[in-house]
């Protein structure tokens, strides 16, 4: 019985920190969201080379096959890293064709590990879709289940976000184009992905505390660093607390799901709500210990910030998940907890 | 007690709605902080000025209408309800004027006043510097005296209005042997001058919302020193604890707000009901604390003329309305859903943008850590 | 226009302060909290020749024939001494009777006026009665509208409440006890409690907030006083706040009500929820601030908490009330504002 | 990562349940803080030791089971879903015995643990004092050195049981020279013996939760230190940051909390759906938060019986719990509506009590503020 992570998924989390702290640090990052498509030039070549796309696919389709609950660990780094690319998505997607199986796994899953397609996943209740103009592959969840239809059969229009790290377009396509994929659990899943983005955001509330207390031990005002004050240390220590306590219910979330439990629903937006209002406290509280250069662009903290208002508003928001929580614990039953 | 609208302020408050109605733009304006955006709302403002609603409050001489703070309120209700444009001139015609109407020579006035009701002149201010942030009275910026005035040299930050704006007002420390409050003067001078270098600061929306201003040997003449050599904490200050503390942040644009709120709630309710009663709670709460922002503005209105001294209120009005101005705009981006972050030329971004400068609220203007302190030690007594 | 009271009602309230810290104190208080009856000996009669219990009823039958706006400072004043007797009540039952006339109001009025009859009320969406063994006369709104039964005809079951210093009972009556009272509004009247209500809470949080000052100002913790900490600053700060910003709401809420205005229910509903809220949050700061010695019964606080606990859970708990706002604002139109 | 229950644990699980479900007495004891209800809580205690319940983490030889954490906190759930007593003992077999384990002598676990464990022996707490509440260390009554033990003279405060309990554990400052965390002692001795005056205190419901005792002169044999003499603050914290932390207040008392404030939102569903809807989001947020401290506490006893150091959980933990407890209990008292407050003997007043009780949470065991710091400090780093 664990609640943590095993070592070896740590240790390959750790790995992928330094990979990301070397290849998609800040000035990367800052980059990505700069230029023409939003992502960091050559690193989904190299998350394929470290295993990272590939993590939780089968053996037979060229990956790792572990699952959700090994993959947490990384997915709080690509978090705490503000990643641009459509990790998530991958693991949906992917999860997705290769309990399908056929020929639509064959002929995808392996191009996807290796980083040679890119897919992306439409399975919220909204119709946002990330990573859209870069896609060869869209796994979209509609009226007849779930769909898989190339890029070539894909209409899309590209919105602007706030948070041009993870761009956005909704899209369209003949109802009959692409394939269905047969027995496809579409519910099953959005909550893959609501615990994959739930981990990303207690790695991104632990970054923007973490350039907090940084900057609350250095700066000085009234003749003191201001992480001296009681007011800075109480905002950042409710803060800290809230995250402590939501990494756990991810955890949950993530064995919940990979086991198949009766309350993984309930357990996926418990999750997500959660990890999102640690990660939304954080953000709120990072801009108020930093002040004024917070709110600059030039500063950091802005890409954290809006990552957090983009993964706490899309794959349901906030309210959107507490109600799935409530709905299960208030009007069902509460079923057994693991 | 009696809360009915006097019948003059209701006439003004008829006739503003009814100028309003013909004259507010239909499309919005570009954000003021791109250079056309700040063109526009000056055009803008010079066409409040020529119908005579940019300034209600200041005398006739200067293009106002003389109207007394219930007026003002009204108005301030009528402009935000109608969707008009935010002020470009507002540094300039709600903080610095009061103290130029209090402590300004008659040559001030004249100078200064009337350009910047017609907005030809745009104010930026000068107060935080790098070191100085939440710990005003640290400042460093020296005003060195020379003949006839003032060497200005040293560095602003956080100047709101600074990327764009044609003149600065401030605090510089003109006695190099003071510390704290003491020794400051409160000089006026314009930007596009020798020696004055402005570097536009990207804000969180990614504008130049504000700028760091770089002061090098800049030429202040005595006559742009505001009140006393040396009286500068005191002139700053003697503003703020008055009615500029009431003039900040009307209770017009909130009530707007949270009135827009329960629009995009129905329409949210309308189509998904589910959505809407999640975040029911919030939202009434959202409007009811608009509501009492406005009693509570108006109860302190209503005794400032009955010449009652204002206090304290403004700590409490500041704290009050910028976590009001917050709540209100993260309880819209829970109703737009998967929505919330689209920007620029979406028809949302109104909220995300809302949001964006709304977080600056608690930051600004004295941080809300500040106006607690102010608050327990000025208000309950506690001790320091 | 004012917002604030007219001085003559604020003088009058000051002598009401007067009389209550002399006759009513916290000894005074504590006595009437153990004692059979839960009321002060003798207090009644005083607020009768003070002018308290007819404050609002017409002069024909004795009173002064103030508005509800005139009497807020007193009923703050009644709240601030967390005084046990029914002045509300009074207050709510004096206005139905006024405004039905006739014999009924000729009979009780004058009677009520000098304190030598007492009535209650029950006008709230509970039934549960207040100075029910000491009334003479009940003015309750049942199925056929309001209806004014003398006790003899009253049956009650007496419940223990927390709040000793404000008894709490069901009743029971033949449904054809007593007398209807022809057109009485029993809607208006449960507005009337409701900001008569609201504004002994913030009387109620004055007070609280006042002890906790003090307390703070005095109590030495790590060498200094715990009021000097900014943890403890910032937790009274933002509670003298939120007590601020109930007020005006509260008075807006009586003006809204005695001017009969469209928005009244509305009006008065946000004045008990934002009261409620405000003294709320003053008794949990109020207690954190004094901790131990706060949490006794021998400290008067507790008397001042647990009346804030009555009348922020009785005549429309908070919830309710907030929802009434709700049903007007959202589901209704936002009606002229005063 | 595996959140599958052990076959052992669940069996033990099993075990307990079966033995609660049919000891456990189906009307509830009167309230410990009474003469009645102590004794009676005593009784059941009696009963828990005898079918060896009462004391499972124990070692078989002072009565326990030698269970693990993983079956502590499934008795625990089991324990408060059954609707179990609370523990009167609490104070000695969670907060003492610990310590007793660790630094005790054998004479000491002989003599003291078996009374314990049959609540026989029922301990009160003796740390704070007037002017030391949240300074603990600034802790002035004094144990002065004679021959074969000491002679303790001072006040303790806030003693928890104090009122009832026949023994008394604490901190004493035995050497007069020394200041703060330095020259203090951990002394046990009993309370019913001459010079100790116990003075119950009446709490927020009337009832005397805990006392003030008085301390004139005391002989408390040598054999009574616990720990060595002058190193009383070091044994008293050393449990404060390890196990104790898990075990102050244990998940399965909030989540049977929880689970029980869904079906008073239940059943006021089924009577009041306006009610019910508008607390709905309490409710939920309650329960969640109940599970969220279940999953924490596991995770922590899981990585303790890794063998990873538990450290400032202990803080963040209380901080939770202590705001989760009130956050519960206010949530039911707003389902309840006009009966909150309905108190004794009414079918409501568990809920009432609880709240009571709740409230006591962000004071006791360091006050929320002070775990905010030792957070801040101890966990982030940030400077004194």
């Amino acid at each position: 019985m664990r609640v943590l992570p095993d070592p070896d998924a740590l240790d390959f989390a750790d790995s992928v920190r330094d990979l990301l702290s070397d290849a998609a640090g800040s000035t990367a990052l800052r980059g990505a969201w700069d230029n023409e498509n939003g992502l960091i030039p050559g690193l989904w070549k190299q998350l394929a080379e470290v295993g990272v796309l590939g993590l939780t696919v089968p053996e037979e389709y060229g990956g790792s096959g572990a699952d959700l609950t090994s993959a947490l660990p990384v997915l709080v780094e690509t978090g705490r890293a503000a990643t641009p690319e459509p990790v998530v998505e991958t693991l949906v997607g992917t999860a997705v064709l290769a309990a399908a199986g056929g020929e639509l796994a064959a002929h995808w899953l392996p191009r996807v590990v290796t980083g040679d397609a890119v897919l992306t996943v439409a399975f919220g209740p909204g119709q946002l879709v990330t990573a859209a103009p870069w896609a060869d592959l869209f796994v979209v969840r509609d009226a007849a289940g779930v769909r898989a239809v190339p890029a070539v059969d894909v209409a899309r229009i590209d919105h602007n976000s706030v948070d041009t790290g993870r761009r956005l377009a909704e899209i369209s396509y003949d109802p009959t184009a692409g394939t269905v994929v047969d027995g496809a659990d579409a519910e099953s899943a959005f909550d893959l992905g609501a615990v994959a983005i739930a981990a990303q955001l207690t790695g991104l509330a632990d970054a923007m505390l973490e350039m907090a207390v940084e900057y609350a031990k250095t700066r000085e005002q009234f003749g003191a660093p201001i992480g001296s004050f009681q007011a800075i240390k109480h905002h950042l220590a409710t803060a800290y607390v809230a995250n402590s306590f939501a990494r756990p219910v991810v955890a949950r979330g993530a064995f919940s799901v990979a086991s198949g439990w009766s309350t993984r629903r309930r357990d996926a937006s418990h999750a997500k709500y959660a990890a999102g209002q640690a990660a939304r406290r954080a953000a709120r509280t990072a801009l108020q210990v930093h002040a004024g250069i917070g709110y600059t662009f030039e500063h950091d903290l802005h890409m954290w910030m809006k990552r957090t208002w983009s993964l706490t508003s899309q794959w349901g928001g906030q309210a959107w998940h507490r109600e799935r929580v409530a709905a299960a614990v208030l009007d069902g039953s509460v079923e057994g907890q693991g | 007690m009696d809360l009915t609208e006097p019948a003059e302020v209701a006439a003004f408050r008829l006739e503003a709605r009814e100028w309003l109605a013909a004259n507010v733009p239909t499309t919005p304006l570009p954000s003021l902080d791109t250079a056309d955006g700040f063109a526009a709302h000056r055009d803008w403002e010079a066409r409040m000025y020529d119908a005579r609603w940019a300034v209600v409050t200041w005398p006739e001489e200067y293009g106002g209408r003389a109207a007394g703070l219930l007026e003002w309120l009204a108005f301030e209700e009528e402009y935000w309800a109608a969707g008009a444009p935010v002020r470009v001139s507002q540094n300039g015609i709600f903080l610095l004027a009061p103290t130029i109407f209090e402590f300004g020579t008659q040559e001030q006035k004249d100078r200064l006043l009337p350009p910047m009701a017609r907005a030809e002149e745009v104010w930026a201010q000068g107060w935080s510097e790098p070191g100085s942030g939440s710990d005003l009275a640290s400042l460093r910026s020296k005003a060195e005296k020379v003949d006839g005035g003032w060497r200005v040299s040293g560095q602003k930050t956080w100047s709101t209005r600074g990327a764009f704006a044609d003149w600065m007002f401030g605090l510089f420390r003109s006695d190099p042997e003071s510390s704290r409050h003491h020794g400051l003067t409160y000089l006026l001078f314009p930007l596009k001058q020798d020696g004055v270098t402005v570097r536009p600061i990207r804000q969180l929306d990614g504008e130049p919302g504000f700028a760091e201003v770089f002061l090098d040997d800049v030429f202040v003449p005595d006559a742009m020193v505001l009140g006393g050599v040396g009286e500068g904490w005191k002139v700053a200050m003697s503003t703020t604890t008055s009615e500029r503390g009431l003039t900040l942040r009307s209770p017009g644009r909130f009530m707007a707000s949270a009135n827009r709120l329960v629009d995009l709630y129905r329409s949210t309710a309308a189509t998904d009901s589910v959505a809407a009663t999640a975040v029911r709670a919030d939202v009434v709460q959202a409007w009811m604390d608009a509501d009492a922002y406005r009693l509570y503005v108006l109860d302190t209105a209503l005794r400032a003329l009955d010449g009652e001294p204002i206090g304290a209120e403004s700590s409490a009005n500041k704290l009050f309305w910028s976590e009001l101005d917050i709540a209100i705009h993260e309880t819209a981006l829970a109703l737009l859903g998967d929505r919330a972050t689209l920007d620029l030329d979406e028809p949302s971004a109104q909220w995300l943008d809302g949001y964006q400068f709304a977080l600056a609220g608690p930051i600004y203007a004295g941080t809300n850590e500040v106006q607690r302190n102010v608050i327990a030690e000025r208000v309950l007594g506690l001790p320091r």
